[in-house]
Formats: C-alpha cells, structure tokens, sequence
C-alpha cells in the first residue's frame, strides 16, 4: 500500500517501516542442487572419515563400503555445484584464484583435494593402482572430509542473511552431525549389521547431536528462528523429525538384528538429514525476503545504540 | 611493485595481493576497458527532440550509426543534463519498433503493402491535386475572393524544425490549402 | 577475522587513482529517472518491464541485474509541527516575513513525496568482492568495485552476502550484474552517465574525500532550515561496512527508502564463523573415533 | 501554476532549485499535488478550472493592500486610460430583458449579441476613439477567430497616444479602477468556495508575490496547457498577466510570464506557424470580406504606429520571397495569391467537416490524433470519411492503423472492410538524422546539426514536402487555370546535398531571413521595404542569417560568456532575450535598482547599454523622446513605452481588441462542472466553441438535470517517463518500462466512496466513452470542499494507446469538444466523469455501458 509507508513488515510483533514492504535483500538464486550439495558434500565428507578409521581398526567390510560411498558422494557433488552455476562452462573459474575471504573459493579448493585423494582411493580399490600414493590419498581424504563437511556452513553462515547469518555459530555443528548422520545411515544401508556396529552408534549418536544443536541453534536465534519454523521451511522441519526419530527407533529395536530393518533406518535417517539441510535452505530465502526480518532487528539494534553508525544526523 | 600480468591470477595474488581483491583479479579486457564513444568518428551537436526546454545534445557515431547521445556541457540552457526523454534519445532513435519503408494500404484493404517512395510521392501528388480542383472555392456566394481548398487538412509541425514548417506553410498557402495545424493548439 | 582491505591502491603502484564516488542528495531528487534511463542506455542493459506495481510512481521496483539505478517514491503524510519548517499559512497568519526552509510541509494536510536514487554503495569492505570466488568482482583502481562479465561464472555468492540487495542474476544470461560507476567511462576521464544526465545535480561525481565534505555543509543549511530529520547516510567510515563509495542525504530512517538501517559486511564475522566450522570439524572427528572405536568392537 | 515543470520540464526545472538555494521561494498551485509540488515551499491544490478565480483573488489582495508598482504601472500599462463610458462590466446587473433580474450580476460585458453568441466590441475601445475600430468590420463575426475580427494587433491611434488619460489613475473611467472593480467580489473567502483552497493559501500566495516584486525584486509565473487546455484558455493567461503587470515583472531579469511549452518546436511551429490562421510573424490571413487589397488588408490589421506600424513591408517581403519575380506592384505583390479564412478551420472544425463528408485529405506529420486529441473515437469516425490519409511519423501510429485496430472495431460499430480510407504511411528522419532548428519555450532558436544519413525509405519533412511539392508542379505545368499559378509562380527550387538529395536547411533558412535589393542578407527588420526590393521569409526572425552567420548555429560554450549567453543560438525579434526588456529601466532609463539592472541608457554613449542582451527598444532613441504628432511605426513610440508592438506603447491591462471573450479576465465554470458559479448569472464563458452533435455529446453539467451521473472532476495530465501521445515513448523501450500501464489517481476518501481498490482497475465513464486503467490511491489527491460540498478529482494521464511496446486506454477517449473561441484549442484539462471498480466490460458491453449512462444522465443517444 503506497498510500502510508508500509505496515504488513513486523518484527517481534510490532510493524516495521519499509519501502512499499519490498524485501531489502534479494533472494539467494541457488536452486535444489546447493541444498542437495549440503546433503551429499557431508555425506562424502563423513564417508571418509568413517572408512579411515573403519580401515584403522581392521573392519575392512565396512570400510570398502564407506570409502565407495565417499567416492559416490565426492562425484555427484561437483556436478550439483556445476549445474547450479550461471555458466555451468565456466566452472573452472572457481580455481582462477584462492581467496581465504571467500568460504566457497577455500571449499571448492577442498573440494578438488577431496576428490583427488577419494578418486585415487577408489582408482585403487579397483585396479590396485598407484598403491603408495592411496597410503596417503587415504587419510587426506578422511582429513579433508571434515572441512569439506562442514564448510558449507561457513558458505551460508558468511551472507547477509539474518537465519543464516545469527546461526553461525550453531550451524557447522547442525552441518558435522547431519553429514556424521549421514555417513552412519549410509553404512547401515551397505554393510551387513555384522561389521555395521560403529555406524550404528554413529548414527544414533548422531541423531542426538542434530536433534541437540538444531534445538540449541533455534533457542539462541530467538526470533530469527522463525523462519526455521514457518512456511515450507517448518514443514521440512517436521518431516525431519519425524523420519529422524522413526528411523532412529527402528535402528534401536531391529537394527542389528536384520539388514533390512537396518537399511530402512539408515534410509529414514539419510531422508532426516536432506530434509534438514532444505529447511535450512529454505528458511535462509524466508529470511531473506522478509523486508520486517532485516530492518527490524536492525534497527532495534540503531535504537539501543549498537548500532555500526550508518547514519549520522 | 608491478606483477607480470600474464601470470594467472591466483600466482599474481600470491606476489602482491594476497586477498586477490583488487589488481590481482583484474582481467585483460577490464585492464583495457574504454568509453566506446572514445573512438567514435564525429561527434555533432543537437538538441533534444522532445520538450522545449531545448536541451544540449552530443551525438556519437560510429560507422555511420548513432552509438551514444548524450547531454552537451556547453549548452547554457542545459549544462550538459538530460531528462528520461532525453537520455533515451539514442534509444529512441535506434528503436527495434522504428519503421524505415513506405507503407500503403489499399481503400477497404485489411492489410498493409510495401511501395516505393517515388511511387508513394507520385499518388499523393495525384490526389492533392484531384481533391484540390473538386473542393475548390474561388469566390464566397457574395463574389468575394477565397481561391482557397477546405477539402484537404494538414496536422503536425510541432516536432518539426521551423525551416520544415516554413515550407509546409508556404506550398500549402500556394496551393490554396490553408487548412494547416499543429500541437500548438492542442 | 578484519581483513586489511584497504590495501587496494597499493596493488596498483602507480597506477592507483584517488577513490571516486557518488553523493546522492534526495532533498533535490525530483524523481524524474533520468539516472535509470542514461545508465541503462550507456551499458545497453536489456529492457525489464514490471508492470504497474502501485508502488507509488515506482515501476522498477528495486536495484537488479537490470537496474543499476533505481528511483524510489515514497509518499508520506506528516504532522506539520511548526519547529519541522514552519508552515508558510502559519507564518502568514502570523504576518511575519519568514525563511520557508528548503522543504517544508503544508499546514494540515503535511504532505511530504520523498523521491531517491539508490545505487550499488561501492563499499569499502564489500562483501560481494569478498566472497566472490572467482575474482570477478575486483576492486579498481578508482576503489570502486566492478563484476568482470568475462569471469563471473552465476555462482551467486554475492547475490546472498550483499546486505543491500543490490546484486542480482540476469535471467537467460546467468551471470550477475550491477552498477559499474561507469568504469569504462572512468578510464577515459567522463562522468558517469547518471550523474551526467541528473538534471539537478541531486547525483554528484566527484573524488569521495571532497564529496563528504560537501555533504556535510548540505547536512547543516538543511537542518539550520528545519529538516530536522534529514541523517547523512554510510557517508564516513564508521559503519558497517567501513565507509562507501556511493552515500546519500536523505529526508528521513534509511528502511523508508527501502535501505537497511544498520548494514554490517558479514567478513568481519568471518574469523568467528571458521572458528566455529574449524570446532566443528573436529567434533565431527571426534564422533566419528567415538563411534568407531568407542563400542564393543 | 497552470504548469507542473519538474515532471514536464525537468532538466528547466534545475533553475527552479538553484533559485530555491539563493533563497527564492517556490509556489506550486495544483489540483494534484506532483513531482513539482514536491519540491514546493507551499502547494496550494485548487478545483481544476478555477484558475481565473484565484488569480482575480491575487489582483484583489494587491489592490487592496496597495501592493502595486505605482511607477511602472503608470508609466507602462494602459492603467491611466480612460475606457468609454459605454463600456459595461460583468459585475453589472446588465440588460437580460427575459431572465428575471436575480441578485448577482449578469456576468456579461457591453455588447453581448446573443443571437451571434458574439460581442459587439465597439463599447469596450478606448475612450476619444472612433466607434469604427479601424476601417474593419465593427461587428465580430462569432466564426471568425480573434485576429480577424478587430485588428490584429491594436486599434488605430492618431499620434500613438490614448486619447483620455488620467495619470492620477482615480478616474471612474480609467483600466486601473475597472480592474478594482472588476476583480472586487474576488476576496479571499469567495475564491476559497469557488477553488476549494483555504482563505489562507490565498493570502500566503499573494503576500509571497508582493514581498518580492518591486525595485529590488521580481517574482515569475511559469504556466503551461493547465492553463491553455480550457474554454476560457486565453484569459487565464490575461489574469496572470495583469498580476505580473501590477507588480511590474514583465520585461525585466527574474520575471516574466513564462509559458512552458510541451514540444520542441511548438514556438517555431506558430513564429513560423502551421497554423492555418497566420501567416510567418503572426501576420494575420487576409479575410475574404474585410481585405479585399493589400492595402485594406494593412489599414485593418496594422495601426499606424507602433512595430506594427511597418506590417505593409513584411507583408510585401513575405510575398516577394514566396512569388519573387510574378509579385510585383502592379499585382499587389500577388496578394491574390493567398487564400482567405472566414471561420474557424483548425483540427476539429475540420474534424467535423469530415464526419459531414466535406474533408477529402488529410496529413498526419508527427501528429497522432486518434491519442492526443479530444474526443478520440470522433477523430477516428473522421478520419474514416477520408478519402486519403498521409500519416509520417517513427513507426505506424494509432492513427495510421484506425482503420483496423480500434475500439469501435471491438465493438462492432465499425468493420475494416467499410473504411475506405486509402492510407499512405511515411518513416521520418529523427532529429540526429537531418539539419534543423528548433525554437524552444524561450523563444531560442537551436540549431541540430546531422549526425548521419536516414536508411532506407525514411526522409525529413523538409524533404518529403520539397519534392511533394516538386512533384505538384510538375503535373500542374503548362497550367491554364487562374487557381495555380500560385503553385507555379512559387519560389520553389532549394539547392539540395547528400545521399538522398536533400534540400538545403541553411538555404532555406536564408530566405526566412530575408534579402535587400542586391540579395545580401539583412539584419533587421527594420530594414524592410513595402516596396518591394527586400524579401523576408519572416520578419521577426530578420537576422537569424544576418551577416552570412547561421546565427542558431551558434555554439559558444556557455564558460566563454555570461548567464544571458547571447552567442549560443538566436531568439527573435533581433536576438532579444528578454522582451520588452526596456521596462527593466525606469522611465528616466535608469535601472529600477542595481540588483535589477538589465537594459539601461548610457547617456554619454546615446545608447541603450544592458548586461548581454540586445535591446528590445531603438537602440538611439532616448527615454525623453517624444514623437512628433504625425510620426509612424516605431518612430511614433515615445521614449518611456518598452511595449513597442502596440500601437501606444503600453502594455494591455486592459484589452480594448483582439480578445473575443472580454477584455478583462471573469471566472466562467468550465464547459462540464459539477458545479454552478456563485459570482455571475452567466454560467460559463459566453463564447465557447460547442459542436452539439451526436458525436460529440455533452455531459450534463452544473445544476442541470443529470449533472450528478458523472459527479467528479476529470483531469487529463502527461508524465515524465511518457511523451505526450505515446508515438515517441511507448515504442522506446528504456521510457516505456518505467511507465507501462495505464493507470488513474484518486484519493482514499474517493476510493472508499466507489469501492476501489489500489493497485485493481477501475473503469471511468463519460458521455463519450469508458476507459479502464490501473488505480494508484495516493494523499496527493486531496478531496477538496466547493461550496460546503466535497469534490472529487480523477487524474488521468493520456499516453497510452493501442500500439507500441507498451499499450492501454486512451484517456482522450473520454473527452468532449469543446473550444476557446480566440484560439480554438479544446478544454482537456477539466471535464466531469464517473469512477466505478473493475475492468470495462469488452466488445459491445462497452458501448452499451456508455449508452446506459447516457440514458440515466438524459443524453439523446
């Protein structure tokens, strides 16, 4: 409504003057493939470290499996990140420079390594190649898989968007235990409940820390969090808990005993983790265009006097 | 210190611009970037086809097509600004919806045809006079002088130059067609 | 994490410039667009029709990848008290010769049209070069900051990490775009197009040091005229994003004009946000020990 | 006022705020409140149509607070004279002998001819002079227009001086008490009922005029069509005149009345008009009856003394140029070739003709009808009984496709294949593409200099009517008949250059300049000879090529010279920038203060000296001359009257001839006013133009029966973002997003009342059609109280049509015809309508609405 100076923006409830109720920031343009990217980097990330250590304690079964799914993950990545560009041909520009500045120049140099390192790794799973060189590839690749699981979070946490940005702090840790949860689920999926203990206590430990820090990360942002709760963002908030606790149930009653139980719960369980990781998402674009979420916190924060002193009267 | 620019940038970053926020990033084409109205073959002074204020305008051309217009700093009605109009007058000129060809629809017709200038000039020509000598008042009932047509009306000038109107008054009085008017009335 | 950003001349040696910028005073905006139209016919910035918004006489809506400039209206209804530049009624009644100030409301009905050209900020820690990964957004040697079309690969970082809004993805072409401050033009000497075309000088051009302090004695004749609420807006270096290229008077909260009233360039966050990736990372490494080896075997 | 300059002369609009930061203050009176209002130090928003009201106020306030510039007005205006004591002003009861005398005055002056709906002026002359005005007809012909029917340009004075003066000004008699008391009943609270403003914007706004003319100031009223668009057009613009003649600002630096014109050349197109009514120079045409010679013909329309005092030589100039050698004395310099007018025959009495079947061509140049004119759908059912069409413009316009693109198509009334209209359409060069000069709203002349060659089949007019009228010639020669030997004997061969064989501009304009006896060209009009050895093309612009230099060629940085910048460009008369600028000194030719001085006499040198400007006064004649008793021209001005085209000097206060509606300005309501006027018997101006016809049929208005079918304010405006009808913004896309849709401003309260919804649709109805455009409710419409009743205004802006990239309703569809009788220009700014939510109902449901609201509003269908 032209007529005053905008009424329907709120914030805590009041009204918030802005211009004819526009957003202030655009609307991130990433499309499905980033979210689903958050959910297969922490997948390959986590992998990793789960065939490592797997490898270390000698449960050569599980181990294979992780790695391969490392290897899965690693690859489909790249390709999600790749479609999602503007120009998809100029993906290489990515590497045109390195900038500790920039989250997603520092992850897609993560990226690269990862790959490589998981790329030799399954290179000589299968042909037996370049066998010193995997005695290294290994525990880099395992190394990697950490910040690649969780840089992620540094990318959407680093934006001017007020539910990603208020959440830094929480977010890498919701980002670890959904990529931990991830890897666990994966395991339970392709190993035979016989060597696939470790993944069970991964992914019901797991499951713990996400409900936990997601629970944490939501209490903290006070009302930044709604976004979080409302619109298409709080129904994969809920669908999230749902099949989470469901697929962590029946991992806890039938998981070592059938295979199948076992899969479906690390099926449930992957399905936990993607739909946390599009809430996120979601909730970030909500934030985002809701002109009330930033200007009202703001300048809540100019009238307490906290404000950076953008204006001078 | 200077950094051989051929370097690939995130070597060239590494030298002096650790960030690679600045030089580093530069590219050959933003190193090289210029005005295009730089190299352009003339540039003529105008002024602005819209409104009366009479706003300076300079206008660049490039092979022999119009690349920019822009205000002229000279003028001292204008000093060198535009308004959207005249801003847009490149834009106006250049327009995709422009039409450059004579066009001629036939009485009745439901359609344009495409004729030639000459051939154009040549039926108006016909039709001017024909209207002319049928509506032709020499006298008024009482016997005093009109020699004059009312059966042919001519609309426009205000976007024309003075010596155009100049011209159109001058055939159109000749010719006895008096009725002649413009926006000024409107 | 601070960033010494403000080393960008030096990476230029000798061929630095000193920094230019815009200072927009919207007192004496009269709205007329000229800014949008001579920026988007000099870049030949493809047409963009929105359709009638209602946003009083605002079709373009806000900045994007197909307006580098944007006329804002805002039509206001405000109580003409008398210390906010008396009414001329009221001085009349009271037969007294008065200074009507620069912009004053009429009594009773107190109607105000604020009318403002927005525009990229050009800002001094920029999120948008900071987080670009592939440095096609750089730093000029003018201190302005530019998207190079031949790099950006539409990877659409900026497009989040700018907390104006002001960069956007152009449809069909995929890469994103904004204002320039007429680098091109820079190069060879000429002012900007939008400055060039603003018929009242409402746009200034100009070496960013000498505009501030044109900005300032603005700020005082305004306010000395009873333009109580006119603010200078991101028109020093302390605020959140260290001072910027392109500031602005404006007649009343920055969000009016539909401008965040508190921007922060989210790198000054950035040293906590790798703290807190790096804690988890190693949390992560530690559940997945645990989990290993933590059990029965 | 009458003008809206941020949003329609925006870059002028600069000079407005950089007045405003030395401390000037800046009124906007407005029914809306706009982008110039914005900028306002007060916006005063009036009932559109009540102009003359709040302007008589303004007359009233000076009065009565003795506010005027006593010297000047004596010195300079025709305030001292006595008018005839037959002369009876509207505010007597006058001598209705069938209505029945009601308590307010007639609203008439002397003279009224009811039958003709004419005035017989003979009452309104200057006391002493002979009841003939000149040798011409006495009685003013209602058809012919103003020029014609008393003398152009002032009546005859013997020795240019009025034969009754009263310099003291307290005479009964005298213009300056006929102004008190004309303009008495013009107090503060009446002009607040009749404009719906507050008594105390009036004052605000007088008082601010007062406190800053005089000596050490002056003050200038911009106006533009808000003032011209009505049926009383050209006495809006009198009472603005009257007030900057009281306060003594015309002819000096800062005042002035400026008129804001919309189209780059639309003063060049009536100094060297296409105008059916003048010839070059505002030399009016011969009338059949009135001058059968030339000499008649100079006798009626020049008076003796004065500028005009030399009409015989640029008469005899502008034929020579046009019939060089065939005009010579023995045939009256081919007199006789020129048409005579006797009636009305602009646009629409010919657009009227053609519904009648009467028009058998048309040529559309840059002009757009069916969008720009009132009452578009008659334009195209006129347009349909022509039998040939020439349209020349950027591209197929609304009016070059009425023939199978229009509403009446949508409804059925009208089906392409009955049009038998043959239709030529013609490209036109754009400005960048051919050389040319543009007069802008200062009377500058601007030369555009060609950047490159038009492609293809696209010609300047310059062109296009050269070789049409080549082509003419060519087929008319060997011609026997009497009728063409005008065309023959036509001066008409231009020397011609580039691809296209294009006539030479400068050559052209050469002839505009004029020649002496050996072909060299002149450099002043007061060089001409009615003897028939100069020529001139157009005696006010005589030295636009003075001395060989194409004078609107000049481009001298506006760094190298002062703020007059008398080296870029060239404005007639003798590149005069500021007219009458000899009223900038006082009668002794001092300047009227140091802050003021402009034009000056230096003693010592026996010259008008001025700060850059050419003075618009004989340079040598100095402030006490007095002409002796049988002087002629300019030679019979005295050395203390600036005001050199009338025949005494004095500027008109009071206007004796010229005008047919009156000589001082009356508030009349316009022709459809939901209200009636409170001052007069008379409704509205007596002598408006009506066409009552089917097409063209009238809302009910006032306290007539129906008048509440259309019961709010109608109001057509432009934007910035769009140019007048569309032809040249629509289809450029960078103009046509800014602005795309059509829309409508109403206030809340009118919102609330008729259930519209911001941002929805809303469909307008008159008599003559029904319109839908978006609705923008804003507070900058503001319900304003007429009479103890609340009124409401609809604002529409009139730019769209059915072609381009962007396309909507015309808002002209809405209009009536209906004209002021001195210039014949339509009443667009103020009409009455209805406002209902919702998009017009398509195809015939739309014609049927506007027949239903006929019906209900009693309008013969």
């Amino acid at each position: 409504m032209s007529v005053d100076d905008g009424r329907a923006a709120t914030w805590e409830g009041n009204p918030v003057r802005s211009y004819h109720e526009q957003p202030v920031l655009k609307k991130p343009i990433w499309t499905w493939e980033i979210p689903t990217y958050f959910f297969t980097g922490g997948l390959g990330g986590a992998s990793a470290g789960l065939a490592q250590l797997a490898e270390l304690q000698g449960n050569g079964v599980l181990a294979r499996r992780a790695w391969t799914t490392a290897a899965a993950a690693a690859a489909v990545s790249p390709t999600l990140l790749i479609s999602d560009l503007g120009r998809p041909k100029r993906f290489l520009n990515m590497l045109r420079m390195f900038k500790v500045s920039s989250p997603m120049s520092v992850g897609s140099w993560i990226l690269v390594a990862a790959g490589t390192c998981n790329a030799t790794v399954t290179l000589n799973a299968w042909t037996g190649a370049l066998p010193r060189l995997r005695q290294i590839a290994a525990p880099a690749g395992a190394l990697l898989g950490l910040p690649m699981s969780t840089y992620t979070a540094a990318l959407v946490a680093n934006t001017a968007v007020p539910a990603w940005h208020e959440a830094r702090r929480e977010l890498p840790f919701v980002f670890a235990s959904g990529a931990a949860l991830s890897a666990g689920a994966a395991a339970l999926i392709t190993t035979p409940p016989a060597y696939a203990a470790p993944a069970r206590r991964l992914a019901l430990g797991a499951v713990v820390c996400e409900m936990v820090s997601s629970m944490m990360m939501e209490h903290r942002l006070g009302e930044h969090a709604r976004p979080y709760k409302e619109g298409l963002a709080g129904k994969l908030g809920w669908a999230r808990r749902l099949s989470m606790v469901a697929g962590a149930a029946m991992l806890h009653r039938r998981g070592e005993s059938s295979h199948l139980a076992a899969a479906g719960a690390g099926s449930m369980l992957l399905a936990g983790a993607l739909a946390k990781r599009w809430q996120v998402f979601r909730a970030g674009v909500q934030s985002a265009t809701d002109p009330g979420n930033v200007i009202g916190p703001q300048r809540a924060a100019v009238e307490r006097g906290e404000g950076h002193g953008a204006v001078r009267r | 210190m200077a950094v051989p620019q051929r370097l690939p940038p995130v070597v060239r970053q590494l030298a002096s611009d650790r960030l690679g926020l600045a030089r580093a990033a530069q590219t050959k084409r933003s190193r090289q970037l210029k005005a295009r109205i730089v190299d352009a073959d003339r540039v003529v002074q105008s002024i602005c086809p819209y409104c009366a204020v009479g706003c300076g305008q300079r206008v660049y051309v490039k092979d022999e097509r119009v690349i920019q217009i822009e205000g002229d700093p000279d003028s001292p009605v204008s000093r060198g600004r535009l308004c959207p109009k005249g801003a847009a007058s490149e834009a106006l000129v250049n327009s995709p919806k422009r039409e450059s060809r004579v066009k001629y629809r036939r009485a009745g017709s439901s359609d344009w045809e495409y004729i030639s200038l000459e051939q154009a000039t040549d039926m108006i020509a016909e039709r001017f006079i024909k209207s002319r000598r049928e509506s032709w008042e020499q006298e008024d009932d009482e016997g005093h002088p009109l020699h004059r047509t009312l059966g042919i009306h001519f609309l426009g000038g205000a976007t024309l130059d003075s010596e155009e109107n100049y011209l159109i008054k001058k055939f159109f009085c000749a010719a006895g067609a008096l009725s002649i008017e413009n926006q000024a009335r409107i | 994490m601070t960033l010494d950003v403000r080393q960008w001349s030096a990476t230029y040696g000798a061929d630095s410039k000193p920094r230019m910028g815009f200072f927009t005073d919207t007192s004496i905006c009269i709205g007329c667009k000229a800014c949008e139209v001579a920026c988007k016919e000099w870049n030949q910035i493809p047409t963009s029709i929105q359709g009638f918004t209602g946003n009083s006489y605002d079709n373009t809506i806000a900045l994007g990848a197909n307006t580098w400039r944007h006329v804002a209206f805002v039509e206001q209804r405000l109580p003409a008290g008398v210390e906010e530049g008396a009414s001329p009624v009221e001085a009349s009644a009271r037969a007294q010769a008065i200074n009507w100030g620069v912009q004053t409301y009429q009594e009773g009905d107190g109607l105000r049209w604020l009318m403002a050209s927005d525009v990229c900020k050009h800002c001094t820690e920029a999120a948008c070069l900071e987080v670009c990964p592939t440095g096609a957004l750089f730093r000029t040697e003018f201190g302005t900051v530019v998207v190079q079309e031949d790099v950006c690969n539409g990877c659409g970082y900026c497009v989040a990490a700018c907390p104006f809004g002001v960069l956007d993805q152009r449809e069909d072409d995929g890469r994103v775009w904004k204002c320039t401050l007429c680098y091109d033009r820079l190069k060879d000497g000429l002012e900007p197009a939008c400055a060039k075309a603003c018929p009242t000088d409402s746009i200034q051009f100009g070496e960013l040091a000498e505009l501030r302090s044109r900005a300032e004695r603005r700020l005082d004749q305004l306010q000395s005229a009873g333009q109580r609420r006119a603010q200078l807006y991101l028109a020093d270096d302390e605020n959140g994003v260290g001072g910027a290229g392109a500031f602005f008077l404006l007649l009343d909260d920055p969000e009016v004009y539909g401008l965040p009233p508190d921007p922060v360039d989210t790198t000054r966050d950035l040293g906590s946000i790798w703290g807190a990736t790096a804690a988890a990372g190693a949390a992560l490494a530690l559940g997945l020990a645990a989990a290993v080896f933590g059990g029965r075997g | 006022m009458g003008s809206n300059m941020a949003e329609q002369h925006p870059v002028g609009f600069q000079w407005v705020l950089e007045a405003k930061e030395r401390g000037a203050k800046f009124i906007h009176v407005d029914p809306r409140f706009t982008r110039t209002s914005a900028m306002a130090d007060l916006h005063v928003p009036i009932r559109a149509g009540t102009d003359i009201a709040f302007l008589g106020g303004i007359v009233n306030y000076i009065l009565e607070h003795d506010a005027w510039f006593e010297d000047y007005v004596r010195h300079y205006t025709n305030a001292p004279v006595i008018i005839k004591r037959e002369f009876h002003d509207t505010e007597d009861q006058g001598s209705y002998a069938d209505v029945p005398p009601d308590l307010r005055p007639a609203g008439l002056f002397s003279g009224w001819n009811p039958d003709d709906l004419a005035y017989n002026v003979d009452t309104w002359g200057y006391a002493g002079t002979s009841v003939e005005l000149g040798a011409g007809k006495s009685e003013q012909q209602a058809d012919v227009s103003g020029e014609q029917a008393h003398g152009a340009h002032g009546m005859e004075l013997e020795h240019g001086e009025p034969p009754e003066l009263d310099n003291t000004m307290r005479d009964h008699h005298c213009v300056l008490q006929l102004v008190r008391r004309h303009f008495a009943r013009y107090t503060p609270e009446v002009v607040a009922g009749i404009c719906g403003c507050s008594p105390d914007h009036l004052i605000a706004v007088a008082q601010a005029l007062c406190e800053n003319s005089g000596r050490e100031r002056t003050s200038a009223i911009a106006y533009s069509v808000g003032w011209t668009h009505h049926t009383i057009s050209v006495q809006n613009i009198r009472a603005a005149s009257i007030v900057q003649l009281l306060l003594g600002n015309i002819g000096r630096p800062g005042g002035g009345l400026l008129a804001l014109r919309g189209h780059a050349n639309i003063q060049g197109s009536t100094d060297i008009p296409t105008l059916y009514n003048i010839l070059p120079g505002y030399i009016p045409m011969p009338h059949p009856v009135s001058h059968p010679t030339l000499d008649h013909f100079v006798e009626l329309n020049g008076p003796s003394t004065g500028a005009w005092g030399n009409l015989k030589s640029y008469m005899v100039s502008l034929m020579k140029a046009w019939w060089g050698e065939a005009a010579t004395p023995e045939n009256d310099f081919c007199f006789d070739h020129l048409p005579c007018i006797n009636g009305d025959h602009s646009h629409y009495a010919m657009m009227m003709r053609a519904l009648d079947g009467g028009l058998k061509g048309m040529f559309c140049v840059g002009q757009n009808p069916t969008v720009g004119s009132a009452n578009t759908k008659l334009m195209r059912l006129a347009l349909a009984k022509v039998d040939w069409l020439v349209i020349r413009d950027f591209q197929p316009t609304e009016t070059a496709t009425f023939w199978k693109d229009s509403p009446e198509h949508d409804s059925g009334e009208v089906r392409t294949e009955d049009i038998q209209t043959e239709v030529f359409f013609l490209p036109c060069a754009a400005h960048t593409e051919k050389d040319g000069c543009f007069t802008n709203t200062q009377r500058l002349l601007q030369w555009h200099e060609q950047a490159c060659e038009p492609k293809d089949d696209c010609r300047s007019d310059l062109h296009w009517v050269y070789y049409l009228g080549k082509a003419i010639r060519e087929k008319l020669r060997g011609s026997e008949d009497p009728a063409d030997r005008a065309i023959l004997e036509l001066t008409w061969d231009y020397p011609v250059k580039g691809a296209h064989r294009e006539p030479d501009a400068e050559a052209v304009l050469r002839e505009i300049n004029g020649t002496g006896p050996d072909g060299n060209l002149l450099a002043s009009y007061e060089e001409l000879k009615d003897d028939g050895s100069t020529t001139c093309g157009s005696w006010i612009h005589c030295g636009i090529y003075g001395d060989g230099v194409n004078k609107p060629a000049r481009k001298r940085p506006r760094s190298e010279q002062n703020w007059i910048a008398q080296e870029w460009g060239w404005s007639w008369p003798k590149d005069v920038r500021i007219l009458y600028n000899r009223a900038s000194a006082d009668p002794a030719g001092r300047p009227w203060s140091e802050r003021k001085r402009y034009v000056w006499w230096d003693p010592d040198q026996g010259q008008w000296a001025s700060l850059g400007d050419s003075p618009d006064f004989p340079g040598d004649k100095s402030p006490d001359f007095v002409p002796d008793s049988d002087a002629k021209a300019l030679e019979a001005i005295s050395g203390d009257k600036p005001f050199i085209l009338h025949p005494d000097g004095r500027a008109w206060m009071y206007a004796p001839s010229g005008i047919v509606d009156g000589p001082l300005p009356t508030h009349y309501e316009p022709q459809e006013s939901p209200f009636k006027n409170v001052l007069y018997r008379q409704q509205k101006n007596p002598t408006r133009q009506l066409f009552s016809r089917p097409e063209n049929p009238y809302n009910p208005s006032g306290s007539d029966p129906g008048a509440d079918v259309f019961p709010f304010v109608l109001s057509t405006y432009r934007l910035t973002e769009h140019h007048t009808a569309g032809g040249m913004s629509r289809s450029v896309p960078y103009l046509a997003e800014l602005a795309p849709e059509m829309f409508c401003e109403v206030s809340p309260a009118l919102a609330q009342e008729r259930g519209l919804t911001h941002g929805d649709w809303a469909t307008i109805v008159t008599a003559r059609a029904a319109i839908e455009a978006r609705v923008l409710v804003t507070q900058r419409i503001k319900p304003l109280t007429v009479h103890g009743r609340t009124t409401h205004l609809v604002g529409v802006p009139f730019h769209w049509g059915g072609v381009g990239i962007v396309t909507g309703d015309s808002g002209n569809e809405l209009l009536s015809v209906a004209l002021d009788n001195n210039a014949h220009i339509a009443e667009y700014k103020v009409a009455t309508c209805d406002i209902r939510p919702g998009r017009r109902p398509r195809g015939r449901g739309r014609l049927e609405l506007v027949e239903e609201y006929r019906r209900r509003a009693g309008i013969a269908s």
